[in-house]
Parts: structure tokens; C-alpha cells; sequence
């Protein structure tokens, strides 16, 4: 695992670098168990594979920096600081849940967080990241606004507009494409003629890097090396992350377009085991943190689901709630 | 007589299609190796290969236009939109490109494609996955509308779709995939006029799509408390049938119109207003419409099953219009 | 008061907001160095320089997207969609993001966007500059949607579509931007009511926006032959005012509804609806209809004229229904 | 002017191709003459400067291509063999137009030159010409499809999406983008962070050339290249040709957003007399031929303007004509 990375890494760093992919994990896993037991209904699009993603990026954020994510966004809400209760219980369409029960799975929501979902249009979230950013320079505030997507969105004409307006007005953007190789059933290289999706960065003059997706150090380093420069004024910028989705796509999928060798291969490239051994042998993790995080975070799901259990459905005379502004209902 | 669920209805039409024109191609997200997103084109890959069973990228604006330049390129496509919930990326095309290029062209071109999507609630799927929205299209001029309710009409609405020399949208209710029937592969409908699914008396319940079941329900359970409901379904959201929606309403003098779109601005508004029209400014009772709430579609399934039409609701509201 | 153009008193509503709230800005294609495609915005670039009056790229979703994000983000944008002929290219992000993250988010975020865009026909711009889309868009949940219809309106509504804290539309209908009348610049407005523009008893005209003008002649017209019209300017599309539709057909028992859209699926078939739920399916007259005829709009000015309402078809429905 | 084009220039295509501009020139200066006298209504977009970038693409073209341009195409329609009688006549809204008087300015069709329009949604017809190659590249047939648009439609995402589509399936499309530097009154650099608009072929790995679309031989010997490969079946091309609106954008444009001296430059590259000078002094083109061809475009035009005063009005009861089949009406 490179070292070359400018990141602070001491055992504490590591600790919560492993500890917040392991939530991701373990809380996904628990999910999908729910998910047979029809606790969580709709679609469910697990993340398992690409937590090294949101947990490397997210480091760079500060509290006032905003994120708008995909559907597949439980990852990058748990790490961006809404408690697990909260998402579980939005999972079970409760009104305990961050976003009131209403958007379940894929629209998680969360003010203090400055997390704007949980967006179920592919590319839909990308102009709302740009706006989002316009906002910032235009009153004065030195944020960032982290916007995730799959490389299957790079296809959409609202991927390259809004590549251009963010170049164009120089926004304070950081583009993350979560490039899992498949949109659904669809390979890179049925979807993209030019599959390098950093490369179409720089037909905007936006500066880009490629970083492997499974490698938790990595995508830090470099987001870090991003929010530093787009801090500074200095534009959007682009990061490609390699990363691979070890689970189909949602709970509805076959998974009759990959050879269950290839993700295989996969699997041992994954970002948990391999940083933590990496964090081990270079002594900065020890068995008990490992331990420790698995008792931690065990407990903190169970508690979630207990959450959600104990929540309360909304009555139904609400169910025009949250069209309009009440004043305006 | 063949039984066979809605879904396979949808692939069975789509292989004959294939198997019968070369001209004919299937284009759209997933449609290929991943089989569609609701398995309706699994297996098609396999017999008709890539070129015709098309995978594209997530490019809804761009392939739906490119299915409009290959149908007047000599084509004949099926383009598959996923859900309607995507199709406002298509619309431009749609309503600039396929519903205009006959008439800005004085005639000379014609754009026979067939645009298919699923549309409708009902899996918690949530606000930007539930529209229901082909009542909208039905508002656009160059385009007929179809809304198969029924397996016969998955399985034979296809054929008469392609064989029209202009655009043609199919919208399939998701909650209509898993349903079976015992149906007729070699019948040929018409793709002009609505049906009426159940005869009665007292009052005509008119709807279409993934609303079909829950009126046949409720004039099922009406029947048994002695009112005779007339189900008609309208099979066809463009043109209108103003015949067939007239003369069940000469018959029983009310009419409760049961839509998946939101309330206001949904097809239901325009039936009403056909009935009207129609001469019926002077009914025996005000018409009653079940619609879904206006309201984006919440998750919980509670919230859900209250914001859409609901087999108690259309009950409630034939009853009220019976007077009973 | 003062006396002003239609386009003069947008103008001077931006100017106002422009000047009153650091958080307005306008957005679009050409709003600045080229003053506006219809001179709305012309002279603002040089009173509030390019950070407030943003050119953008022709990227309709991409920018009306970002304008939402503004809104998300504290700021009051206004964007300006040219033309709804263009506004499909941004309708997924006014339906799936504008008007659902209030409810997605369980009320914690809301969206204060005020969207402009040109809408209708009358000007031989054919078949893709010549749509009447404001009824189709008032069917989205999570959307207000406003038609001003006079050049007062015009002045006032946008300060109260920007102290809104949802997304408003505002649709200018092109054939009133050279309208003038003497206005009070100082005048607040509800955006919430219709409007009786001209008092009378025996028929109740309802319309809005371009049609409000034809409405006015008719009934000037009509006064002579002794028929009294009472004209009703919807004003705000959605949510439409039931009170005041009903109390004008309470009172005239009669009602005709001109509607620029394609009659099919316009909103004249919702307000008809409204007025038959509002206990009128026993009325002295069928409700009759005076819409856009279902044709993509024709270059030619004869057929031009002929597919759009006009003054003479608003009479002839007129009298069908007061049966003179 | 430069002579490396491999372009076969002898007297009679050059007169060709100097008459072609000529005509298409007078026939908009006589446009722009009928409008102020409201024989011709809506809008009106003249193609006056950018001459040689539809005449030297054309060239390249065979009867069975396929071309898709924009509501300014009244260039396009005349080069691809439309006649000017049938564009004037649509033009007058009458109904022995091209286009049955229904379509006007912006929508100029012909099936015999498969000339699919005269598309007045910016970017609108790009879909639509990535369609018509598929259709010939899965029928067998050699055809290419050129297809028109400026540089402002590079903004919309749907000329992103149909880069992909094309390169992706290696469809016979010749791009063509006519770079006149504005998109109404909004200059190339605040309309793209990237202005060199064929860079973006790149990033979709399509061969783009840049030309100079004041000299029609080279935009000729471009359009050649790239049709010849495309022929062989190595998929699309991209063309960039700069070039310049001398008149204003439609009749209704103030030019607030240009300097006259910015125009007056640009006059001086006018594409029509440069061409002739350097033909002439070359021997190719003689006094007697640019005479001619005063003389018969002259008589062309004055005959079309008489076609379409002479030609009906479509009657009344036609109005809902043309919305779908016959059978279907
Ligand atoms: C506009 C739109 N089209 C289609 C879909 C259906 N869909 C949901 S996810 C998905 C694949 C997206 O792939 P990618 O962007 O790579 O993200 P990933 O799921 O791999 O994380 C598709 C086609 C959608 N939600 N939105
Ligand atoms: C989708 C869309 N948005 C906006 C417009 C209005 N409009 C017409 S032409 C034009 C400028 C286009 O510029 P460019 O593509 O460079 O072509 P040019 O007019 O310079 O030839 C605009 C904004 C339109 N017709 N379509
Ligand atoms: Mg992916
Ligand atoms: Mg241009």
C-alpha cells in the first residue's frame, strides 16, 4: 500500500478510517438482512466494496462543506455524521428517520450535515451540487460541496453541462465518480466510448486524478490534494475512483452480466482487510482496535434497528405534509 | 389459449416482432445483459444478439432521438424509456422530434417508433420513482397512447403499435408485470378503442392501466351489495374513445373515473370533461373521480397505499355517486 | 400610477428584487449582454453586473438544476427558461428535484426558486416555439404555478413568488409583453386568488394569461349584443382558486373556459372538472371549451390564427351556451 | 490561400462552388429585403459570412447521404439541391414550400434529398442524425450523415449524449460544427470553459479536424477526409469550422453583446470574394463566369420570389392535417 500519501497517519486516524468502513459494512449487511425480512422495502443499493470511497473522501470535509450523493448514499451519510439510528429508522419508512420517513433508502437527508441526498435520478444530483457551490461563492463562504456519482452517469448530458458551468464560473466543487464499472448491467465499456472518465475532465480544463477506489489511504491523499486547491479558489475538481461493487446492484438483480470470478478477484482486493492489515503491519492498528471496533460498532447497530423498531409511523391525516410550506398547505 | 403473466406477455409480443420484421430492433438502458430492469426483455439478447437488443448508455434524450432518426431511417424501433419517472429526459425529443417531424415536414416523413415505459406506484419506490404519468402525454398532439391494462393487451397491443406509421408510447403499470391470464397469442386488437371489462348498470366506472384491477375488485364487491358497476377500460389514453366512454354513460347515467395521476391536471379531469361536453352538463349525478393524492409518492407504505387509488376508495366514491 | 409595457414592468419587478434582496439573481440564456430574447432583462447586466445577471450556456437542465442548488444553498435565484418550448430540458429537474426535495427531506430543506419562461404562440414561430405548457405544468405537486395576465401582475407577482419559500413558475405569455397599462408600481399582490376582471351575469368566461385579452374583447363585444360576461382571470394555475370559479358560476350558472393548450389533457378540462365536483353536474348550459386545436402549431398565419383561440371562437362559444 | 487541399480544382468546381455561395448570399439578402416587407414572418436566421462551411461540406456528400441542420439552414437546403423556388415558397408559408408551407424559415425538409431539417431546438436534430447513421450502418448501407449545429449547442448535454452514441457504436456521422463565436449574444468563452469545441471529439475518441470555415477549399478537403473515412465504416468525425455571422443573429437582435469593428474584421474575410480573388488570380475562375453567375442567381431568385408570391394558401380545412396518417386523422 503506498505511503507516498500526504496523510496524517497515526493510530487514531487509522482507527477511524477502519472503524467508519467497518459501520459502512456491518450496517449494510444488516440492512440487507432487513431487507428479506421486508423491514426495508423499495429499492436497497448496497455499497459494499466502495466504502473506502466515501470514508477517504469525506476526510476532507469540513462541518460548513456540503454533499449531495446517489442512491446509493448509505455509506456517505453514515460517515458524514447522521446517526445510524436515523438512517435505519428511515429505512423503515419511520418518522424518526433523517428525512421524516418520506424518502427511505434513497433519499437520505440532513440539514446540520449540509447533506442534500440521496438523489434516485442518475446525474440528477450534479446541477444541485453546481448550485449548491454557485451559492457558496457568491455569498463569500470558503466551502466545498463534495458531489458523488456513478461512472454510469458520466453519460448523461447533465454530467457534462454541469462540468462546464462549474469550470465556467469556477465553482467550488469536488466531482467524485464512483467508477464501480457497471451501471446496472452495464459494462464501462458498452456505456463510454472513452472509458477513462477522468480524461473527460480536462474537456472542460477541469484537473482530475485517478485513484484506486479500494485503497483508503489513497483516495484521502487525494481528495485532500482536491478540497485544498478548490478551498483556494481555484475551481472544481475531478477525482475518478476505481472501485468495485461486490453486491448486486439493488436487491432485484440477477447478476447475469459478470462472471462471478471477476468478483471474486474483486473481493480480495477489499479496502477493509487490506487496510487493516496494511494499518497492522505498519503498527499504527492493534488487535484490540480491531476488537474493539467490532464490538463498537455491533453495538451501535443493534441499537439502530432497535431505533427503528420503536419508531412511530406517521398518522396518516399527514400525508399532504411537506408539499409546500405549511402557510401554504 | 395460453397462460402466461403480463411480463412475458411484453417479451413474447417483443420476440414475435423480432422474429416477423428485421426492420424492428429493442433500445434502451439494461435491456440486454442485465434482461430489463423489470425482466421483460430477458432472454432476447441471447436470440437476437447485441445490434438488435440494444444496451445504451444512461443517455435517455440521446437514444430516444436516435430511435426517432433510425425509425425515419427505416427502422422500426422499441425504445425502452425504464420507468416514465426518467422519460422527462426524453420529452424534449419526444414532443419537438416524434410528435412534430410529420408536420413540420408538410407530410413528407413519418416517425414510426414505439417508445415503451413503466410507469406507476406501489413499490415504495418514492417520490422520484412513483410518477405516473401518461395522462400528461396524453395531452400531446402526433403521438398515440397506449395503456395496456389487460395480458391480452400486453401480449397484442405491440404488434398494432408497430404497425403504425407514427410514434406510439406503451405505458406498463409495474404492478401489472406479475399478473396472469389466459390469453390468445395470435389475436390482433385495435389500438383505437376502449373496452368495457365488466357489465353494469348503476354506474360506469371508467379507468385504464394498474387502476383496471382495483375497479374490477370494487364492482365485484359492489356487485354483491346490489350495485351493477360497468367497468370500462380505455386502453387506448390517446385518442380518446368518446363513443365507447359516451354510450356506457348513456347507459347508466353515472360515472366514476378511477386515475393513478395526481388529481389535478390528470387524464381523469379530461374524461370528466368529454362526459360534459358530451351532452351530459345534466346528470343524474355529479361524476366522481379516484385519483392519487397530491403529493409526491411518500415511502411507508402506509402513506403510499393512502396517497394512490385504493380498491375502498373507488367503493367509497361509486357509492356516493349511487347514492347508496 | 404609471404607465408601462408588460416587458417594462418584469423589468422593473427585477429591478426592485434586485435591489431590495442580495440573495436575487437572475439566471439564463442571454439575460445579460444581449438584454433578454424578448428584451425583458435588457439593462440590468450594466445596474447589477454579470455575478447577478448570469449568462449561462444553452444547458437548460444544467443550470435550472443549479438554480435549485442556489436556492438549497440561501440564495433567491431567478432563472429564466427562454421559452417553455425549451423548458422540457429542464422539467426533470423542476419535477424530481424543485418540487419533491421538500418532501424527500421531510420538510427540512425547501427550494426558493422563482422560474420565468415565455410561453405561447401567435407569432409564426411553428411547431417548437409555440407551446402553452404552463397547464401541463400545473399538475406537478410541490409547484406554484402563476399566468400574469396583466401588465399589473406582471409588475407585482415576482415579489411575491420570491418572498414564496417554494418554487414558483411564472409563465409570460409572448403576445402581452407589449401591452402597456397604467399600473401602481408600489402594489402588492396575493398569489393565491383569481381575479374578476369585468363584472357580469350571464356567462362566466374563465381564462388567463394570453387568452385573458381575447376574453375582455368578447365579452366587450358580447355587451352589445346584450349578453353580460362576467370574465374570470384564474391568475395563479396551481393551486387554482375552486372559490372563486364556483362563486362566478354560482352566480352566472354558465361557464365557457378559453385555455391557450391543446385541448386535450389543458387545464380547461381540470377547471371544468372543478366546477362539475363543485356541485354544478346539473347546470343551465353544458360547459363549453375554447382551446388550441390539437396540431402542432402551423407556420402560415391563417392556419396559425385558426389552431389558437381567438376573439371570434370565444363569442360563438359563448352564445352556444347562453343559447342566443 | 492554401493549395494542399486534395481537392480536384478545376474551372468548373470552382465556378460551382463560387456560385453556390453566391446563391446562397443573394437569396438571404433577398430574405432579409421580404421580411421588413412581412412577406416572410417568424423568425428569420441568415447564414450571410458562414457561406463556405455548408458549400464546402456539401461537396463531400452523395445523393444518398443524409443531412440534419439547424433553423439556420437555408444555406444547407439550397447547396443539398432544395429548389430556391420550394424554400421561398415555405418560406412565404405557401403550400408549395418544401415543406407544405407548415415549417417556414426554421423548418425546411425535402425526403428526395434527405434533408431531415431545419431543427429550431438547439441540439435538438443531433439525436436524430446519430439515428439516421444507425439506421444505415444496421441496414448495410454506405451512406454518411452529415449533421450541422453551432457552437453553442456544444453546451447542451444531448450533444454529449450523441458524441457517446455515435463513437460508441461507430456510426457514420460527420459532425459538423459551424463556429461563428456567438450563441445569440453569448461569446464562445462565457458559453465553454474549453473553447476549442473539436477538443471535445477527444474525449469520446472521435478524429476531429479544425478548419477555417471562411475558405471553402479547405472546409471542401476536410469534409472529403472525413466523409472518406467514414465511408469505411471507421466511425464518425468531427469538424470544426470557425467561421462568422456577419448579419445579426435573427431580425429581431439589437447586436448590444459585439463591437461593429469586431464585424467589420471578420467582413474583410469575407468567404465569397477571398475565394473568388484567389481563384481568379489562380486562372481557375474568369471575369465572364462570376458575371454568369451574377446573371443566373439573379434570374434563380427573382423566379423563386415570383413561385411563392404566385403559390396558395393551404385552405382552412386542411388545419389538422399532417398530425398523424391519413388513416389515422
Ligand atoms: C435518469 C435515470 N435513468 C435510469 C435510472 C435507473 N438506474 C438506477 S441506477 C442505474 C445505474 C447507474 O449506474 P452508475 O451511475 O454507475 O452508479 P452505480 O449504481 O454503479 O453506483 C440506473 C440505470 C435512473 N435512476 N435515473
Ligand atoms: C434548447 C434551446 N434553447 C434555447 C434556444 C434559443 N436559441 C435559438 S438559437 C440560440 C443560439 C444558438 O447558438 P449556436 O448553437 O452557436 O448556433 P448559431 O445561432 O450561432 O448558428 C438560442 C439560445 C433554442 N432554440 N433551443
Ligand atoms: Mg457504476
Ligand atoms: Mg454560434
Amino acid at each position: 500500500m503506498t505511503t507516498s500519501a500526504k496523510v496524517r497517519l497515526n493510530r487514531a486516524h487509522c482507527v477511524d478510517l477502519l472503524r467508519q468502513m467497518v459501520r459502512i459494512r456491518e450496517f449494510e449487511e444488516k440492512c440487507a438482512e432487513l431487507y428479506t425480512q421486508e423491514k426495508i422495502r423499495g429499492f436497497l443499493h448496497l455499497y459494499t466494496g466502495e466504502e473506502a470511497v466515501a470514508v477517504g473522501v469525506m476526510q476532507a470535509l469540513g462541518p460548513t462543506d456540503a454533499v449531495v450523493a446517489t442512491y446509493r448514499e448509505h455509506g456517505h451519510a453514515l460517515v458524514r455524521g447522521i446517526s445510524a439510528r436515523e438512517i435505519m429508522a428511515e429505512m423503515f419508512g419511520k418518522q424518526e428517520g433523517c428525512s421524516h420517513g418520506r424518502g427511505g433508502s434513497m433519499h437520505l437527508f440532513d440539514a446540520d450535515a449540509r447533506f442534500y441526498g440521496g438523489n434516485a435520478i442518475v446525474a440528477g444530483g450534479i446541477p444541485v451540487a453546481v448550485g449548491l457551490a454557485l451559492a457558496d461563492k457568491m455569498q463569500g463562504r470558503a466551502n466545498a460541496t463534495a458531489c458523488f456519482f456513478g461512472e454510469g452517469a458520466a453519460a448523461e448530458g447533465e454530467f457534462h453541462e454541469c462540468l462546464n458551468l462549474a469550470a465556467l464560473w469556477q465553482l467550488p466543487v469536488l466531482f467524485v465518480c464512483e467508477n464501480n464499472l457497471y451501471a446496472m448491467g452495464t459494462a464501462l465499456e458498452r456505456s463510454e466510448s472513452e472509458t477513462d472518465i477522468h480524461a473527460k475532465a480536462a474537456s472542460y480544463r477541469i484537473p482530475s486524478e485517478f485513484v484506486d477506489g479500494m485503497n483508503v489511504v489513497d483516495v484521502e491523499a487525494a481528495a485532500q490534494r482536491a478540497v485544498t486547491t478548490i478551498r483556494a479558489g481555484e475551481g472544481p475538481r475531478f477525482l475518478e475512483c476505481r472501485t468495485y461493487r461486490f453486491r448486486a446492484h439493488s436487491m432485484f438483480d440477477a447478476q447475469l452480466y459478470r462472471e462471478k470470478a471477476e468478483v471474486e478477484k474483486w473481493r480480495e482486493r477489499d479496502p477493509i482487510p487490506r487496510f487493516r492489515d496494511w494499518a497492522m503491519a505498519a503498527g499504527e492498528i492493534r488487535e484490540e482496535d480491531v476488537a474493539a471496533i467490532k464490538d463498537e460498532v455491533a453495538k451501535e447497530i443493534a441499537e439502530a434497528v432497535a431505533f427503528a423498531e420503536a419508531g412511530s409511523w406517521e398518522p396518516l391525516e399527514d400525508l399532504l405534509k411537506y408539499v409546500g410550506a405549511e402557510r401554504r398547505a | 389459449m395460453t397462460e402466461m403473466t403480463y411480463r412475458d406477455a411484453m417479451r413474447s409480443a417483443m420476440r414475435e416482432a423480432l422474429q416477423r420484421d428485421p426492420r424492428v430492433f429493442l433500445m434502451g438502458e439494461d435491456v440486454g445483459r442485465y434482461g430489463g430492469c423489470y425482466a421483460v426483455s430477458k432472454g432476447l439478447l441471447d436470440e437476437f444478439g447485441p445490434e438488435r437488443i440494444r444496451d445504451t448508455p444512461l443517455s435517455e434524450g440521446g437514444f430516444t432521438g436516435a430511435g426517432i432518426g433510425a425509425a425515419l431511417g427505416g427502422m422500426r424501433p422499441i425504445v425502452e424509456v425504464m420507468t416514465c419517472n426518467f422519460s422527462l429526459l426524453s420529452l424534449d425529443q419526444i414532443m419537438n422530434n416524434a410528435a412534430t417531424i410529420r408536420h413540420m415536414s408538410g407530410g413528407q416523413f413519418n416517425v414510426p417508433i414505439v417508445i415503451r415505459m413503466a410507469t406507476g406506484g406501489g413499490r415504495q419506490l418514492a417520490a422520484q420513482h412513483s410518477h405516473s404519468l401518461e395522462g400528461w402525454y396524453a395531452h400531446i398532439p402526433g403521438i398515440r397512447v397506449l395503456a395496456p391494462g389487460t395480458v391480452q393487451d400486453a401480449r397484442s397491443m405491440l404488434a398494432s403499435a408497430l404497425a403504425d406509421p407514427d410514434p406510439v408510447l406503451i405505458f406498463e403499470n409495474v404492478m401489472l408485470y406479475n399478473g396472469t391470464a389466459d390469453i390468445d397469442e395470435a389475436a390482433v386488437v385495435d389500438i383505437d378503442s376502449a373496452a368495457i371489462r365488466r357489465e353494469g348498470q348503476d354506474v360506469s366506472l371508467i379507468t385504464y392501466g394498474g387502476s383496471l384491477r382495483k375497479a374490477l375488485d370494487a364492482a365485484e364487491r359492489l356487485a354483491s351489495e346490489g350495485i351493477s358497476v360497468e367497468v370500462l377500460d380505455l386502453r387506448v389514453l390517446r385518442p380518446l374513445d368518446d363513443d365507447a366512454i359516451l354510450a356506457s354513460v348513456t347507459k347508466t347515467r353515472r360515472a366514476v373515473i378511477v386515475d393513478e395521476g395526481w388529481r389535478s391536471g390528470s387524464l381523469s379531469a379530461e374524461v370528466t370533461t368529454r362526459i360534459v361536453e358530451g351532452g351530459f352538463w345534466n346528470l343524474d349525478a355529479p361524476i366522481a373521480r379516484v385519483c392519487s393524492a397530491e403529493v409526491p409518492i411518500p415511502y411507508p407504505k402506509h402513506l403510499e397505499d393512502a396517497a394512490l387509488p385504493s380498491v375502498d376508495r373507488v367503493i367509497a366514491a361509486v357509492r356516493s355517486v349511487v347514492g347508496k
